[in-house]
């Protein structure tokens, strides 16, 4: 009951914190919201068992992503003043749209049987008696290691994308070249320089 | 002789394409500076792979063995063999003299092409392929190599029209290269079709096969999509008076030649012998379009005002003949029609070739700019004379044999269809002679006709061939009806005993 | 021997067509005059051959055509039809080429004309030589083309070039009956060669060509369809327009085409297929009004005609119309008889209207001559004998037993056979025997009578024109004499002197069933009469008409012509043995017309000179319509010209640019283009409209399955 | 997991192992090595690497098999589509580096990014899980987004990665929509287990998880109505990434796709086959009238993908042996005109810079006759008229097409490749037609005779059809 | 009621129409597109998440996670993307988003 009760309050919150995702006005309060609809789905996926995943979203995404988010919307500082005009003009089309593809998918969810031999189908099923980053932990380094080793590939082609996009080399920046530093001599530093005195050292 | 040598047929067609890959070459290697010098190569080396191709089309020729039924000079090689498909070449009496044709009227395409000044190795090139493909059309044994060839000298033939064409010649190009793809596209889907139920594109298998009624009737309609766009029919012929108009003279010339009788032969080739009831059903709309066409198009080129128009329309007329006597379906009207094809490839490329002399002269098609040219050109005249007669179908000229044998053919089937056709007799004289007088007779009235000269030997070399072949064409038919006679004869009796077989 | 009368023209007009201009004029004038006079020469020596010695022979040269039945030979056929013609044709056109000697003596275009000629002198000798229908078909248009030719021949004349166009055109529309003629016969028979088609006429009597419901008899269609053949190339009624035009010519082209050999080519083709029209009774009907018609419409058009040489042309028409007649009748012999006596004086009535017009610089026009006889006596005196041939001036007084023969112009006794012959036929019950009588009658009144007109009027009475050239004018050099004097010769004798070659007593062995010597036709079912006194021991070609009306098997027909014959006879006549002669009256009858024409003529262009002029001034409807041909022409320009253009508009214009174009490749271009430019648009660069077409289709496939799959 | 098995597994990787590991060799060589040279060696190395990848898979993975639980696999189809992905990748690259060089955009990550995307396609044609299939879509999602952007200095180029990106997420989480109801309604990610639990009996879950799939694997195919991104993506793009956008990915994204409707779902053909009937016809209708109107050659190029793409659905709509062999040298056969047409276009280069207007091809024929002939003959070819090497492909696809009973789809096809005709005639048109006075400079010597050389196997291809036909052919007898 | 499969997977489909409906109608600001695709792999996640629980398979999670891994990689990339366009064009309406088109 209490979890039935739980799954209501998340479920809510989700799709309330979602919907305001997509309509709030200011972007800052759109990444919030979005942080609260992480929460509530991590909510979910504790009452579903999955509590690794539960703590991945919250970690990753409202530790990592969500903040990202924000950094940008911050970053890009953009003038809030006139967007969402013209937004309610595309409301009832895009609505009625909307609303029969949640219908189409819920129906689709409700109408949920796993096929014959789904149990049997099964790859990884949940071991009994252990906790649930233990089971994952079994299966991803062992049955799922070429997605893992993808996984990475992934990150990977995002850091490289994200450097490679962003990264400038503004001139005039000055920059530390560890190799240009370690491989300094003396002759490159040290000039002689006889001065004569009351000359100053002007060019 | 060349019974053992089984590729002659195959490089008999690729000759021109190996010309034109020479004059690539060439072409495309040189540095511009000598673009020049490579143009002016180019004419000597198309004009000799073009002669090869004629000596070697008249070897074929004397080699041909007008006797037998089936296909000689078959040439067979593997190539997509997992899925039946293959190289096959070869010829028999329908096909032979329509290599002979392409051959002979290819050198001097060439030689009249003394006007084109700018790209000449390009426009050889696209000559030279044009001749392998069409070749290819009517050598080809196998469906598919048929339909590339077929559709492939729209490539060409694209390009000779855009490029060294008139002033609309954009529009005349995309006409005729849209248009005659979209009628073969469906003919391709039949073909499929085809394939899929005899599990070949082997012709001469599909020749012995029997297909069911109801599909004949779909496979007749997109077959006749093609050629009748080809042909071209009434009403799918628009295309070729733009077409016409646009082209240079060797490309008119080839086009009337040669390209229009792809059609012709398609439904010699196809549509007659692979679906014999269908034919047999749908004969009456091709009577009737015949008809039209005939009457129609004559009517419309009483009133052109250019010359190469009128010419165009007047192929359309006679064009009627030819499908009028191909589903005669007797042997006069297929031999005759047969006949027709020929001849008005020799006619009509005459008649562009006359307009090209004046044209290269005088830069203008109009008829209203012309008159009088008897005074300055009285050689030309006379020629011009010659082939506008021969045109409308004056006996002892070849115009009026494949005219009448047709009709005759016709004839027999349904008087009404000849009677309509004859029409088409009167009316032909009635443009030609019309447009005759008022170009070549009368005073000249413009005095830029002044300096216009007659024709010079290039020209009369280009002509020669042509009265010749006209006129002994016209008072000796047995030259062609006698190489096309067994074929002529197996074909109409696999159909009546088709006919017969289904009527069961 | 036979392919150098054929081909020897042919050379002679290739070589001066082609080398003309290289070898001088003169040179091309001496050969085609030599291979045209070679053939003159040769063809008599045939024609004696084959007239008097029987040697019919058919010479096969080559093959033409051959597929399957479909086989057509290049051939000269040898029989008493082609060699009288090669007669006619080799002598006129020898003189028409000895005369131009003269007459184009000034023209630049010498060789050419020669070449021309001779080019048609080819074309008509194959045409009568033919064997088979095709050649003759070749022949046909042959003589068509060079006809095209010579009357454009003075190409810068528009009014020439569009008279040439205009003679193509509409023997054109004769042919188109001809080709399908010869299509029908090949349909019905399986051959075209004259000797199996003709052999096996009575097999098919009974053909019928069928169309949607109607049935046709296929002999009577063939003989129809042949005769609108005949129509064109021999300008009767309908498609005579290009006759009179085709006077644009030189008149040595008029003469040699258009009086003496061409124009007659339609009543040799209707002779040569005598056994068809034979056996097709209402088609013989047919021709018979037609020539009728064509006969006295021509002769008042001829009444009312200015200009010289339409005069004649017309009237070559109407006499045309007499030969017709007369075959439709089944007077194969008459007609063949008229069409040659008929050679002889219009080649010299033509020729002598040119040397007038030769000797009055070029003027044609009637009005404007006068008085001439005494400047050129000469041709005057050559138009006279060509006048008395062609109406016919002589009498019968043979036939009413006044002399041992009867004594006349060459025109007396072809055109005479053809009326009496015409009565005859009525009396037997032929339905247009007696109209085609009295209209032969009426034509002769009016022939007479335009004929003298152009006598008085040309030579006689006051000069009308400038005079400096009435002092110049003047009689024909030798070349134009010469050939006059000859045709003149044969006007006076050719009808006495062949007679009785042609249709009288030694008809039989004459013609040798190359047409029947005398009249058998189904026109004349029945009519025995005239045949009676000329039928001997020969089979003449046999009439199985005679008992077609009654069912009769072929093999019952073969009864003995005698015994039919007499049976008639006597009850037509009640008196055997004087059926062969016509009454009195109407052995008279033509002779009397001839007399009140001429005293007309007299009356009005002699007695009163300039009436005729003053009737024409004040331009009364009747002179109106006859000036103006009965207004043929203009139906004729409204109906067809403006018609074909107004239809080759109507197609072009509207079927193929608006219909055709603006429907077809134009249209579908530019709705595909249209269709594109509002992709294009669809192609917002708009995000959301991007990700909304996605979402738009994932839910729309969704829904396709859903709803497919009776998920819902 | 055994050594034993994890060696077997790893020998069915090759590919996959040369490319990834030589992907982050690159890296580290470009980070670490200076000098101006750095940028060309990494570029040819990576050419190298991608060449070594695509013979590798056709000549060095000797078994055929499953590895890693069966997710991914490696078979006749694998390695086929492997060779053909990472050699056209191959020439891409080597198309990418004058243009590279000559704008300035010479980094070491492109090379690098070329080979981890051509990584991710690699997977893409072996997956044989739903997990295998995101990832490697993902993994070459990621690389073409930045790709698509590289040029960051352009302001089409970046609005070119973002457009991209953005739609390209949205697939990614349509297709992931779907992968999960698969997986929820099947019990299970790996194909195998799919096919069976779709053999056992469908659902409208199944079902339609199959469609949202589909939609996700037709946007990366840019199949209507999926397609709206394509010609902004194509436009704005740097034009060597076009080409490769043009080729590689299309080709594993069609095989995927292949692989996923034919494989786990191949019991239920019905259910699938009018969604792929109407995506094809769509968007050969697209690709064909879109293409009309444009005026960037680019642009041009991304309609006829379009089109094209909707060619290669007939052939999976077919779902035969037929239509897959049919595909793959439709596929194959199309890659050749296109690399070669890009090619092309990078051949011609004025002095203001790349020519991306048709009308900037004016008189081509003339200036440059060896290329105005090649681009004539890879339009040809791409327009699939004869005879033209790509008139067979569309030659198959067809046949395949009719072989399935789908009358009505192949008649339209043949429909729309008349109207596609047009466009490809109109840029015939300007480089013969129509004349211009601007000078070409020379481009670099490998574009050129790329171009040429694609140009000439238009039509020399012809005899050796037979093998290509004939590899394709086993595939399809392998697979099915 | 009890709380079952259908529910969860309702849950998902709603966040996911959501997301979807950002997408297309959001006019003005493309982060705001990023966030509603992050919405739509929160959906596919629990999606996941929940058929995991019910088939007892612990596949859905591990594909979830993978799901994770890739989106906070997408998140990159395309703030990435995002960050450059903005550096070009100084500004990230959604519809300035517009200059190739057609």
């Amino acid at each position: 009951m209490l979890a039935n009760l739980a799954f209501w309050a998340f479920s809510g919150v989700a799709i309330f914190s979602a919907l305001m995702v997509v309509i709030a006005r200011n972007p800052v309060r759109s990444v919030l919201f979005l942080i609260l609809a992480f929460f509530s789905a991590a909510g979910l996926f504790v009452l579903l068992g999955a509590e690794f995943l539960a703590m991945l979203l919250i970690v990753v995404y409202v530790g990592a992503v969500a903040v990202l988010f924000l950094f940008v919307v911050m970053m890009l500082d953009v003038d809030f003043t006139e967007l969402k005009q013209g937004f309610l003009s595309y409301l009832p089309l895009g609505g009625l749209v909307a609303i029969i593809l949640a219908v189409e998918l819920g129906m689709i969810g409700m109408t949920w049987q796993a096929s014959d031999q789904a149990m049997a189908l099964r790859d990884a099923a949940i071991p009994e008696g252990m906790t649930n980053i233990e089971a994952l932990g079994l299966v991803i380094y062992d049955q799922y290691v070429y997605f893992f080793q993808a996984a990475g590939l992934v990150l990977l082609v995002a850091m490289i994308g994200a450097i490679v996009l962003t990264l400038r080399h503004k001139p005039g920046v000055r920059r530390q070249s560890v190799s240009a530093q370690v491989g300094r001599d003396r002759k490159d530093a040290v000039t002689m320089h006889d001065i004569k005195p009351g000359q100053g050292i002007g060019e | 002789m060349f019974g053992e040598f089984e590729a002659f047929l195959s490089i008999l067609t690729f000759v021109p394409a190996l010309g034109a890959l020479v004059i690539a070459i060439f072409r495309f290697t040189a540095r511009s500076e000598d673009q020049g010098l490579i143009d002016r190569n180019s004419r000597w080396v198309a004009w000799l792979a073009t002669m090869v191709t004629l000596g070697m089309s008249i070897l074929l020729l004397a080699n041909f063995d007008a006797e037998a039924t089936g296909f000689q000079f078959v040439h067979e090689v593997t190539w997509l063999e997992q899925i039946g498909l293959g190289y096959r070449m070869g010829v028999d009496g329908l096909s032979v003299l329509f290599v002979v044709l392409t051959a002979f009227l290819m050198p001097l395409c060439i030689m009249a092409s003394g006007a084109i000044k700018n790209r000449v190795a390009d426009y050889m090139i696209a000559f030279l392929l044009l001749e392998t493909l069409v070749i290819g059309v009517f050598c080809a044994l196998d469906l598919v190599l048929f339909y590339i060839f077929f559709e492939g000298g729209l490539i060409p033939m694209f390009l000779i029209i855009g490029v060294w064409g008139g002033q609309n010649r954009v529009y005349a190009a995309f006409k005729f290269f849209l248009y005659t793809l979209l009628g073969s596209v469906l003919m391709l889907v039949a073909m499929i079709v085809m394939f899929l139920q005899a599990g070949t594109t082997d012709i001469t298998v599909l020749l012995e096969t029997d297909f069911a009624r109801n599909a004949q009737m779909w496979m007749w309609l997109a077959f006749f999509a093609s050629f009748a766009v080809k042909m071209p029919m009434w009403p799918v012929h628009t295309w070729l008076p733009d077409a016409h108009v646009q082209a240079p003279t060797a490309g008119s010339v080839i086009l009337a030649g040669v390209l229009l009788k792809l059609g012709g032969y398609g439904f010699l080739r196809f549509s007659l012998p692979m679906f014999p009831e269908a034919s047999a059903y749908f004969a009456p709309m091709v009577f009737v379009l015949s008809i039209i066409a005939i009457i129609y198009t004559s009517l419309v080129a009483f009133r052109q005002t250019d010359i190469k128009k009128l010419i165009a329309y007047s192929s359309v007329a006679h064009m009627g003949f030819v499908t009028m006597g191909l589903f005669a379906m007797n042997e006069t009207g297929v031999q005759g029609a047969i006949f027709q094809m020929i001849s008005h490839g020799v006619i009509s490329g005459a008649l562009f070739l006359c307009v090209g002399v004046i044209y290269d002269r005088m830069h203008t098609r109009e008829i209203a700019f012309y008159g009088g040219l008897v005074h300055k050109m009285p050689v030309f005249a006379a020629i011009f004379g010659l082939f506008a007669m021969a045109n409308v179908g004056l006996p002892g000229t070849s115009g009026f044999v494949g005219e009448i044998m047709t009709m005759v053919g016709a004839f027999q089937v349904n008087w009404w269809i000849a009677t309509g056709a004859a029409t088409g007799v009167i009316l032909s004289a009635v443009y030609m002679l019309t447009v005759y007088r008022d170009v070549v007779f009368g005073e000249i009235t413009n005095p830029k006709l002044e300096t216009i000269t007659d024709i010079n030997r290039m020209e009369w070399l280009i002509f020669i061939p042509l009265i010749i072949g006209t006129l002994v064409l016209g008072l000796f038919s047995t030259l062609i009806t006698d190489v096309t006679a067994t074929a002529v004869d197996h074909l109409i009796s696999n159909y009546d005993a088709a006919l017969a077989a289904s009527a069961q | 021997m036979a392919p150098i009368i054929v081909f020897g023209p042919l050379l002679a007009s290739a070589f001066a067509g082609l080398l003309g201009n290289h070898v001088g004029h003169r040179t091309a004038q001496i050969v085609t005059t030599f291979f045209v006079l070679l053939s003159f020469v040769l063809s008599v020596i045939t024609f004696f051959d084959v007239t008097y010695g029987g040697n019919a022979q058919t010479i096969h040269l080559a093959t033409w055509m051959s597929v399957g039945a479909f086989d057509v030979s290049w051939a000269i056929k040898l029989d008493s039809l082609s060699a009288v013609m090669l007669v006619v044709v080799t002598s006129v056109s020898s003189l028409v080429h000895i005369y131009s000697w003269g007459y184009m003596e000034h023209d630049p275009h010498r060789a050419r004309f020669f070449s021309y000629l001779s080019l048609f002198t080819f074309a008509m000798l194959s045409l009568v030589t033919a064997d088979n229908f095709l050649q003759l078909f070749f022949g046909w248009e042959g003589v068509g083309l060079a006809s095209y030719l010579l009357i454009g021949f003075w190409y810068k004349k528009k009014s020439a070039n569009d008279a040439a166009i205009k003679a193509f055109v509409t023997n054109r529309v004769g042919d188109f009956g001809f080709a399908l003629g010869i299509m029908a016969i090949f349909h019905v028979f399986g051959s075209v060669s004259f000797d199996d088609v003709f052999a096996a006429v009575p097999e098919h009597t009974d053909a019928v060509l069928a169309f949607a419901g109607m049935e046709l008899n296929a002999i009577e269609l063939i003989a129809f369809l042949l005769f609108i053949g005949a129509m064109g190339k021999s300008a009767q009624f309908f498609l005579h327009v290009w006759l009179p035009d085709a006077m644009e010519g030189p008149t040595p082209v008029s003469a040699l085409i258009h009086a003496a050999t061409m124009v007659t080519a339609g009543v040799f083709l209707v002779c040569r297929a005598f056994p068809i029209f034979e056996n097709a009774e209402a088609a013989s009907a047919f021709v018979t009004v037609i020539g009728a018609s064509t006969a006295l419409f021509a002769a008042t058009v001829g009444v009312a005609q200015n200009d010289i040489k339409r005069v004649v042309a017309y009237s070559t028409c109407s006499q045309l119309g007499y030969m017709f007649f007369a075959a439709g009748l089944g007077l194969y012999g008459a007609a063949m008889f008229h069409l040659f006596t008929h050679a002889f004086f219009k080649a010299l009535l033509f020729l002598g209207s040119g040397a007038v017009i030769h000797g009055v610089h070029d003027e044609q026009d009637m009005r404007k001559m006068g008085g001439l006889y005494k400047m050129m006596p000469m041709t005057w005196l050559m138009m006279l004998i060509g006048t008395v041939a062609l109406t016919g001036v002589g009498f019968s007084f043979g036939a009413l037993g006044l002399l041992p023969w009867d004594l006349g112009f060459a025109g007396f006794f072809s055109k005479d056979a053809i009326i009496e012959g015409a009565f005859m036929a009525g009396r037997e019950g032929v339905f247009f025997g007696i109209p085609a009588f009295w209209i032969g009658c009426v034509a002769a009144l009016l022939t007479s009578f335009y004929s003298w007109r152009l006598i008085f009027m040309t030579f006689h009475g006051k000069y009308r024109g400038p005079k400096d050239v009435y002092d110049h004018a003047h009689d024909p050099k030798f070349a134009m004499a010469m050939p006059l004097v000859v045709l003149a010769v044969g006007a006076v004798l050719a009808g006495g002197l062949f007679k009785s070659d042609f249709i009288g007593e030694n008809a039989g062995h004459f013609w040798h069933d190359a047409v029947p010597a005398a009249s058998h036709g189904p026109a004349v079912a029945g009519d025995h009469a005239v045949a009676d006194s000329q039928v001997d021991d020969h089979a003449i070609a046999d009439d199985h008409a005679t008992e077609t009306s009654h069912d009769a098997p072929p093999s019952q027909v073969v009864a003995d012509t005698h015994a039919v014959v007499d049976d008639h006879a006597e009850e037509a006549e009640g008196d055997h043995g004087g059926g062969h002669h016509p009454p009195t009256w109407v052995l008279l009858s033509p002779f009397i017309a001839t007399l009140i024409g001429f005293a007309m003529a007299i009356w009005f262009y002699l007695v009163n000179e300039g009436m005729g002029a003053r009737i024409a001034a004040r331009g009364g409807p009747l002179h109106s319509f006859l000036y103006n041909k009965w207004y043929v022409d203009e139906i004729y320009h409204f109906v067809f010209v403006r018609g074909a253009k107004a239809l080759g508009d109507l197609f072009w214009k509207i079927g193929d640019v608006k219909l055709i174009d603006g429907l077809g490749p134009n249209g579908v271009a530019g709705t595909t283009l249209a269709a594109a430019r509002r992709l294009a648009k669809g192609q917002s660069g708009f995000l959301y409209h991007y990700a909304f077409v996605m979402l738009i289709g994932v839910l729309g496939f969704t829904l396709w399955i859903l709803i497919g799959q009776g998920g819902l | 997991m055994t050594a034993d098995m994890l060696s077997h597994d790893l020998s069915l990787l090759i590919p996959e192992l040369v490319l990834a590991g030589g992907a982050m060799t690159l890296l580290m060589l470009g980070v670490f090595l200076k000098g101006d040279r750095t940028e060309t060696l990494v570029q040819w190395l990576a050419i190298g690497l991608l060449v070594a990848a695509g013979l590798s898979a056709l000549f060095l993975v000797s078994g055929e098999g499953t590895a890693f639980n069966g997710s991914f696999i490696f078979d006749s189809l694998a390695r086929f589509s492997k060779t053909a992905i990472a050699l056209v990748a191959a020439i891409a690259m080597l198309l990418a580096m004058p243009y590279l060089k000559a704008e300035k955009l010479g980094k070491i990550e492109y090379p690098v990014l070329v080979t981890l995307a051509v990584t991710g396609m690699v997977m893409m044609v072996s997956a044989n899980d739903l997990i295998a299939m995101y990832m490697g879509i993902e993994l070459q999602s990621l690389a073409l987004y930045v790709l698509a952007a590289f040029n960051r200095d352009s302001l089409r180029a970046s609005e070119a990665g973002l457009k991209y990106f953005v739609l390209g997420a949205l697939s990614s989480g349509l297709l992931l929509y779907g992968a999960s109801l698969v997986y929820g309604f099947a019990g299970s990610t790996g194909f195998a287990d799919i096919a069976l639990a779709v053999q056992s009996g469908s659902n409208v879950g199944l079902t339609v998880g199959l469609v949202f799939v589909i939609c996700g694997l037709a946007f990366k195919v840019s199949a209507a109505p999926f397609h709206m991104w394509t010609p902004d993506v194509y436009e704005g793009a740097p034009t060597p990434v076009t080409a490769f956008f043009a080729t590689a990915p299309k080709f594993a994204a069609i095989v995927l796709l292949a692989r996923v409707l034919m494989e786990p779902f191949g019991a239920v053909v019905e259910q699938w086959r009018d969604v792929i009937w109407i995506i094809a016809v769509l968007s050969m209708a697209v690709g064909a009238f879109g293409a009309l109107t444009q005026q960037n050659i680019k642009r041009l190029m991304a309609y006829s993908s379009i089109g094209n793409m909707g060619y290669a659905l007939v052939a999976v709509a077919a779902a035969s042996q037929t239509g897959l062999w049919a595909l793959l040298v439709f596929m194959t056969l199309y890659m050749v005109g296109v690399i070669g047409s890009f090619a092309g276009i990078l051949s011609m280069r004025t002095r203001e810079g790349m020519v991306e207007q048709i009308s900037d091809l004016a008189g081509l024929a003339q200036k440059n006759p060896g290329l105005g002939w090649s681009i004539t003959a890879l339009m040809f070819s791409i327009g699939g008229l004869p005879f033209m090497v790509g008139f067979f492909g569309k030659f198959f696809v067809v046949y395949a097409a009719v072989q399935a009973d789908l009358m009505i789809l192949a008649v339209l096809a043949v429909l729309f490749s008349v109207v596609g005709a047009a466009y490809y005639l109109r840029i015939v048109k300007v480089i013969w037609f129509d004349t211009s006075e601007v000078e070409f400079v020379p481009s670099a010597v490998s574009t050129y005779w790329i171009a040429r050389i694609a140009g000439l196997a238009t039509v020399l291809l012809l005899p050796v059809l037979g093998w290509l036909v004939f590899r394709a052919y086993s595939v399809g007898l392998a697979l099915l | 009621m009890d709380v079952g499969l259908g529910h969860y997977l309702a849950v998902a489909g709603v966040l996911f129409t959501i997301g979807v409906f950002g997408i297309f109608v959001n006019r003005k600001n493309v982060i705001i597109l990023l966030m509603s695709v992050e919405l739509i792999l929160l959906s596919v996640n629990i999606n996941l998440v929940a058929f995991s629980a019910f088939l007892g398979d612990l596949a859905g999670q591990v594909f979830a996670l993978f799901v994770l891994t890739v989106a906070a990689a997408e998140a990159a990339v395309g703030l990435a993307i995002l960050v450059v366009y903005f550096r070009n064009r100084g500004d990230i309406s959604v519809e300035g988003v517009n200059l190739m088109k057609g």
